[in-house]
């Protein structure tokens, strides 16, 4: 029905957006699967971080520059917002959470519409309509970079939570929390600081997004539900698990939009969703609950 | 709560609605029965909810998914079969507790729970609201419009307060149902469910099938609400019926009025209805600072009254008979 | 029925009240205590759809600060009109709640809606007081066709947009000697997209052209790179596209980076083409894109003024400040020649307007069913980083640029 | 009535690599106490949610009252008579006591009135008569232990299943419960036990079995039990039994 380079484009496409698929569920499988709470903020962080390169952008600084200090400052605030509001106002009761993160993205969502106002923005980057030329099929620029930073990013996390003492502490935490706490870890602490580097993975992915997409107090709810997704086929919890699942749903995304329409192509993505839900709960790629 | 009769049981039901019965004859203002109308399908929603989330313990993210059933095929009987709207009405209900029974099979069977559970109903109402979008039988994303016919028999009223004592109606009976429910075997085994499986299945409780009733009839009871909403608007489309918004509002207003309780959902829909009037009036002409107030006041709650506002009462209750104490 | 025993009482104080105004006939003293005619500003001012929703509200409120200026309605003793605004939230509930709201203030009609379901839920409200109430944009035909007789549309809905879009693409395409045959039409499936590609797919061909390719997106869109790769393989002459804003701003994106060029863009009830935005942010993508939509009367003086005024103010002058303000004169018109804030009087005299002192390109206002025939969409098109009406010529102030130059 | 009241045949349950039961068979006699004991890890409390139905057989069979149970789910089973307590106890934390006995009582009393007044009295029969109205996370140890013991009870059944009924608790805790456990097999109740705590074992079961490695390994009254050497081999390691042996010989 379409041709081999239409299809082959659809597939690199879908790895481009499977990118920042990946970049933000890593940051709601790790919050998962530290504190196993489901992060409702979550795309509210999202939107918020947009906002904050954008405003970076108007203030003359490339999002892809503005990325070196927005991190920390999302770290810092992810750390702030989950060790001072969430944890003390939740009482550690999951039901609690929930709502603590939901009215965060109330509030988030609204103090964004109250400055910004609802009025949909982009910006035009310098390199936004430059592509790499594959000979068949041109690679937007933006989106090129995107993929890089995530694998980067995929990378420096690995490194962290496998080879440094605060990445052992982690895994500790997500493992038991109250073996954990006998030896000694304070969870609080690696709670805030696990949600912190969720907020920062988020903060990146809105660095690499706003130059190919665009921003407004809504923007972010568009990639949480397909967050979830690749959160549930990776295995909750599972970081490798996270960036495989994104890049996976970009690619089946992609291709169903092309080949039973775009509107429908998301609804095979829940699909995909429901299925692996109910066959094997704990994901495609391992990660036992 | 136990031992007590049937007076006290069903007593203090019957007294608050007959107390709510005479709204409309205390104001005409509509302002005030609209925004009550809409505090009470909140509240039916939420009771839905409850059932399944608050006695069962399993929290679901999606009841759009029955609130939407309910309310389209409520529409769409009457709009493209020229069906009653009591018969569509009943027919939304009975749809909406399918629907319930068949993704409660589905998903119970597989053995999912807590956040899985959470996940797997929010996307089966994500599903429903694509199809719903794109399928030529719902009218597509232009929605299904009920034709404008104000007469009884067409469950359409000029009067704000028929629509008000409607939704009273429904509300009541389904708390009345609700207490019958915590009162009965069912209720017992469902409590038990939720406070520990296992411990249910050892002692004869087929645990499967109590989680498929109760969400079948959480399911019916939600839908109940869809449908009295399209008869409200006559107008539903797929955002509408299978958006986020009533997943969200459903399971908000029996967590912040009290999970597991029979006037849970009432107070909390009156509660954060009353508090997004507030609000919205305190906030002025900013967009959005009413909803951020809003927001902030919702976490302060969560933070001062973690077992919702039944729960705070309570507290402040005991605080005040022990001050009393010599 | 006690709301209508309720609004009978209601409008007899008022009818009372004009009396009292009437049989003193002294202007002078009348004026100094005319009482204000209190009109209902409704909009969604927070949701989704804020944007168009604040815009509304601008243009509303522009309006009546110039009615005000030039002294208020005259028939009223110079009665001030006093804006009630309300937000809709973006919801169908949040437009019926503040219906209800306005009623109990005593408003005498409402302006406004912007989107179909709110329009389809606030107007069916406003019918139970008898309310006026004039929808500012909301396209759904049903919102007119219903038999409300309180419910008035200044603009036009999608089937008159549509059926203008296809007649003025013609004659477009005619001028320029046929160059344009084969589209690909690519539409969001919200509330506006499925009906208007349905139509164009069922009218395009018995006018000439040949529909290649239907592509339907969702809203919000992720990634537009596929239906641009789909474009780019059936390579038409012409891409119709009708979507919201975002969508349609990434479309054009990717379609420039996938470097697909097609001979013309001509969009119908686009989010973005019409939009300063757009054609600010993304001067490249935007050039030469064509719109069929509202748009204000660009040789209307009063227009080019009120656009002044607006872009002052740090804002765009987006179409619907031109059509809130046009329908807020609409209805001190309608309440100038009533004499009166009666309900009932003011449908009265909006049935038999003819207004014709509005900014946008319509003739006289005539409703039939509610529907103001005079209304009509133009073409507007991207020309170096303005917006121009090309067509019909009677309005325009450029010449369309068609086909687009390779 | 002839045979066992529950008769296990080469009942094997395999989780992954590892074969937890290994081909154990071992039957309990109607009105009897029968004891299941081993040392750790010996696969008693699989054995015993094989029984009880919480885990399916990999080989084997599990037959009550002389049907083949197969791979009927524990609420069957409970509906059958077969009811089990857990060793790590489950109360339903947020129910009264009254309301978490009720929930057993409900298998037999469809009426809430007559559920809850049954729960009343298998309350008192446990020792639990005081606290009805206390919510269930409010128990000590002892007190919960005494709870799952009333809820299995109401629900009335033939063969009561107890999962180290009496593990963490004190020996005058220990001292006051054993009576209730006789009591109730008094009542006609059969009951098969899983326990580490000898003294009571020795004192209340009619018969025992012991389970090494899967497998059982001996048979009989507990005297008997604690005297066959390869339970002492089992318990205190390979050679233990010969030592103990020569030690008595040479006191003899």
């Amino acid at each position: 029905m379409f041709s081999p380079e239409i299809v082959t484009a659809a597939v690199l496409n879908g790895l481009l957006t499977g990118a920042v698929y990946a970049l933000v569920s890593v940051a709601l499988t790790l919050v998962y699967g530290v504190l196993h709470i489901i992060n409702f903020a979550h795309g509210a962080t999202l939107t918020a971080a947009m906002f904050a390169a954008y405003v970076a952008w108007q203030a003359g600084i490339d999002p892809l520059v503005a990325v070196i200090g927005l991190a920390p400052l999302f770290f810092v605030l992810g750390y702030a917002v989950q060790r001072w509001i969430i944890g003390p106002a939740s009482h550690g009761e999951d039901r609690n959470i929930l709502l603590v993160t939901l009215g965060l993205s109330i509030v988030i969502e609204n103090v964004l519409l109250a400055t910004f106002r609802s009025d949909t923005r982009s910006i035009d980057v310098p390199y936004g309509f430059s592509s790499v030329d594959l000979g068949f099929v041109f690679l937007p620029m933006p989106r090129v970079i995107a993929f890089g930073i995530t694998c980067v990013v995929a990378l420096l996390l690995w490194i962290l939570l496998a080879r440094t003492d605060a990445g052992k502490a982690i895994r500790a935490v997500a493992k038991d929390k109250l073996g954990a706490a006998l030896v000694g870890i304070d969870v609080p602490h690696v709670y805030a600081v696990t949600f912190g580097l969720g907020a920062a993975c988020l903060a990146v992915a809105a660095c690499v997004l706003l130059p190919s997409y665009f921003v407004n107090p809504r923007v972010g709810n568009a990639y949480v539900l397909v967050a979830f997704t690749v959160v549930v086929l990776g295995g909750m919890g599972s970081v490798p698990g996270a960036v495989i699942g994104g890049l996976f749903i970009g690619i089946v995304e992609s291709l169903s939009g092309l080949y039973f329409g775009e509107s429908l192509g998301q609804l095979g993505i829940f699909l995909i969703f429901i299925l692996v839900l109910l066959v094997r709960p704990t994901g495609l790629f391992g990660a036992r609950a | 709560m136990s031992r007590s009769g049937p007076v006290a049981a069903y007593g203090p039901i019957l007294a608050v609605a007959l107390l709510l019965a005479m709204l409309p004859v205390a104001t005409s203002a509509n302002t005030i029965l609209n925004s009550m109308v809409m505090a009470l399908l909140i509240a039916l929603a939420g009771q839905g909810w409850n059932i399944l989330g608050g006695y069962g313990g399993q929290f679901s993210f999606g009841h759009a998914v029955f609130f939407g059933t309910g309310a389209y095929v409520t529409a769409l009987l009457q709009a493209r079969f020229g069906v009653n709207a009591y018969v569509a009405f009943a027919a939304g209900i009975a749809a909406g507790a399918m629907v319930g029974t068949i993704l409660g099979y589905l998903s119970f069977r597989s053995g999912l729970r807590g956040s899985y559970f959470a996940l797997v109903t929010l996307a089966f109402a994500e599903v429903f609201r694509i199809l719903a979008n794109a399928t030529a039988f719902t009218g597509g994303a232009a929605g299904t419009l009920v034709k404008l016919d104000v007469r009884p028999e067409n469950f359409q009223f000029s009067s704000r307060a028929v629509f008000f004592w409607i939704a009273l109606g429904l509300v009541t009976a389904v708390m009345l149902g609700v207490r019958f429910m915590e009162r009965s075997r069912f209720g017992a085994w469902l409590v038990a469910v939720r406070e520990n499986e296992d411990a249910a299945r050892a002692l004869g409780v087929d645990t499967l099938k109590v989680k498929i009733q109760a969400i079948t009839l959480s399911a019916g009871v939600t839908a109940a609400a869809g449908g009295f909403y399209v008869q409200y608007f006559l107008f539903i489309d797929a955002n509408l019926a299978y958006g986020t918004w009533i997943s969200i509002e459903a399971l908000l207003v029996p967590i912040v009025g009290g999970l597991g309780t029979v006037f849970g959902p009432l107070i909390g829909a009156v509660a954060l209805h009353g508090l997004a009037e507030a609000t919205k009036a305190i906030a002025g002409r900013i967009p959005g600072i009413d909803l951020a107030l809003y927001g902030s006041l919702l976490v302060l709650a969560i933070a001062f009254a973690p077992n919702g506002l039944q729960g705070l009462m309570a507290k402040i209750g005991r605080g005040l008979s022990f001050g009393r104490a010599p | 029925m006690t709301t209508h025993r309720f609004g009978t009482t209601r409008r007899q104080v008022l009818l009372a009240g004009a009396g009292l105004a009437g049989t003193l006939g002294m202007p002078g003293l009348v004026r100094a205590q005319a009482a204000a005619v209190k009109v209902g500003v409704l909009q969604p001012l927070t949701g989704a759809l804020a944007q168009d929703g604040q815009a509304g509200q601008l243009g509303a409120e522009l309006a009546i600060k110039a009615i005000n200026a030039a002294g208020g309605i005259k028939s009223l003793g110079g009665a001030k009109i006093e804006a009630v605004m309300g937000d809709a939230r973006s919801t169908p509930e949040g437009g019926t709640a503040e219906v209800e709201r306005l009623a109990a203030e005593n408003v005498s009609a409402i302006v406004g809606g912007f989107a179909s379901p709110i329009c389809l839920a606030a107007t069916q409200a406003a019918s139970r007081y008898d309310l006026p109430y004039i929808v500012d944009v909301g396209v759904n035909d049903q919102i007119v066709s219903r038999g409300l007789k309180n419910t008035f549309r200044f603009a036009p809905g999608s089937s008159m947009v549509s059926g203008q879009a296809l007649d003025n693409l013609v004659k477009l395409n005619d001028a320029a000697g046929k160059p344009m045959k084969t589209v690909v039409l690519v539409h969001e499936d919200g509330l506006f997209g499925s009906g208007l590609a349905k139509l164009l797919q069922a009218e395009l061909p018995k006018r000439g052209f040949e529909v290649i390719d239907t592509i339907a997106h969702p809203t919000p869109a992720r990634d537009m790179s596929n239906v641009a790769l789909q474009i780019k393989a059936k390579n038409p002459d012409l891409v119709i596209p009708s979507s919201y804003y975002g969508e349609f701003v990434l479309l054009a994106r990717t379609m420039q980076q996938q470097r697909v060029k097609p001979k013309g863009i001509y969009a119908v009830l686009n989010g973005a083409a019409s939009n300063y935005r757009f054609v600010k942010e993304f001067p490249e993508a935007a050039q030469f894109v064509i719109d069929t939509n509202h748009w204000y009367d660009p040789r209307n003086a009063t227009a080019i003024a009120l656009k002044k005024e607006v872009e002052a103010q740090g804002k765009f002058f987006l179409y619907n400040v031109a059509l809130n303000y046009s329908a807020m004169l609409l209805l001190a018109d309608a309440i100038e020649r009533a004499g009166s804030a009666d309900r009932a009087k003011i449908i009265a005299a909006l049935e038999t307007s003819t207004f014709g002192g509005h900014i946008m390109p319509y003739g006289p206002t005539k409703f039939v069913n509610g529907q103001n025939t005079g209304a009509a969409a133009v073409n507007t098109q991207v020309q170096n980083g303005d917006i121009k009406v090309i067509f019909p010529e009677a309005f325009s102030d450029a010449k369309a640029v068609f086909p687009v130059p390779a | 009535m002839s045979g066992p009241l529950l008769s296990v045949e080469g009942a094997s349950k395999r989780f992954g690599g590892l074969l937890a039961v290994d081909g154990a068979s071992f039957t309990v006699e109607r009105g009897s106490i029968t004891g299941l004991i081993g040392p750790n890890g010996a696969g008693k409390t699989t054995l015993f949610t094989l029984v009880a139905g919480f885990e399916t057989l990999t080989a084997g069979t599990v037959c009550f009252k002389g049907d083949d149970l197969g791979r009927m789910p524990p609420h069957e089973r409970a509906k059958r008579g077969i009811t089990r307590t857990f060793q790590i106890v489950q109360p339903f934390a947020g129910l009264t006591v009254r309301e978490n006995i009720a929930v057993g009582a409900h298998l037999r009393h469809a009426a809430r009135g007559e559920a809850l007044a049954r729960a009343e009295a298998v309350a008192k029969r446990v020792g639990l008569g005081d606290r009805l109205d206390q919510p269930a996370s409010g128990l000590t140890v002892a007190g919960r232990k005494r709870l799952e013991l009333a809820r299995a009870l109401a629900t009335e059944p033939t063969l009561l299943l107890l999962d180290e009924v009496l593990a963490g608790l004190n020996p005058s805790e220990v001292r006051d419960i054993v009576p209730v456990i006789r009591e109730i097999r008094d009542g006609g109740v059969t009951i098969l036990m899983v326990e580490h705590v000898m003294q009571a074992v020795m004192s209340l079961c009619d018969r025992v079995f012991v389970l090494a490695q899967g497998r059982i390994i001996a048979q009989g009254t507990p005297t008997e039990v604690t005297r066959d050497p390869a339970v002492v081999e089992a318990y205190l390691g390979h050679g233990a039994a010969a030592r103990l042996a020569s030690r008595e010989v040479a006191r003899g």
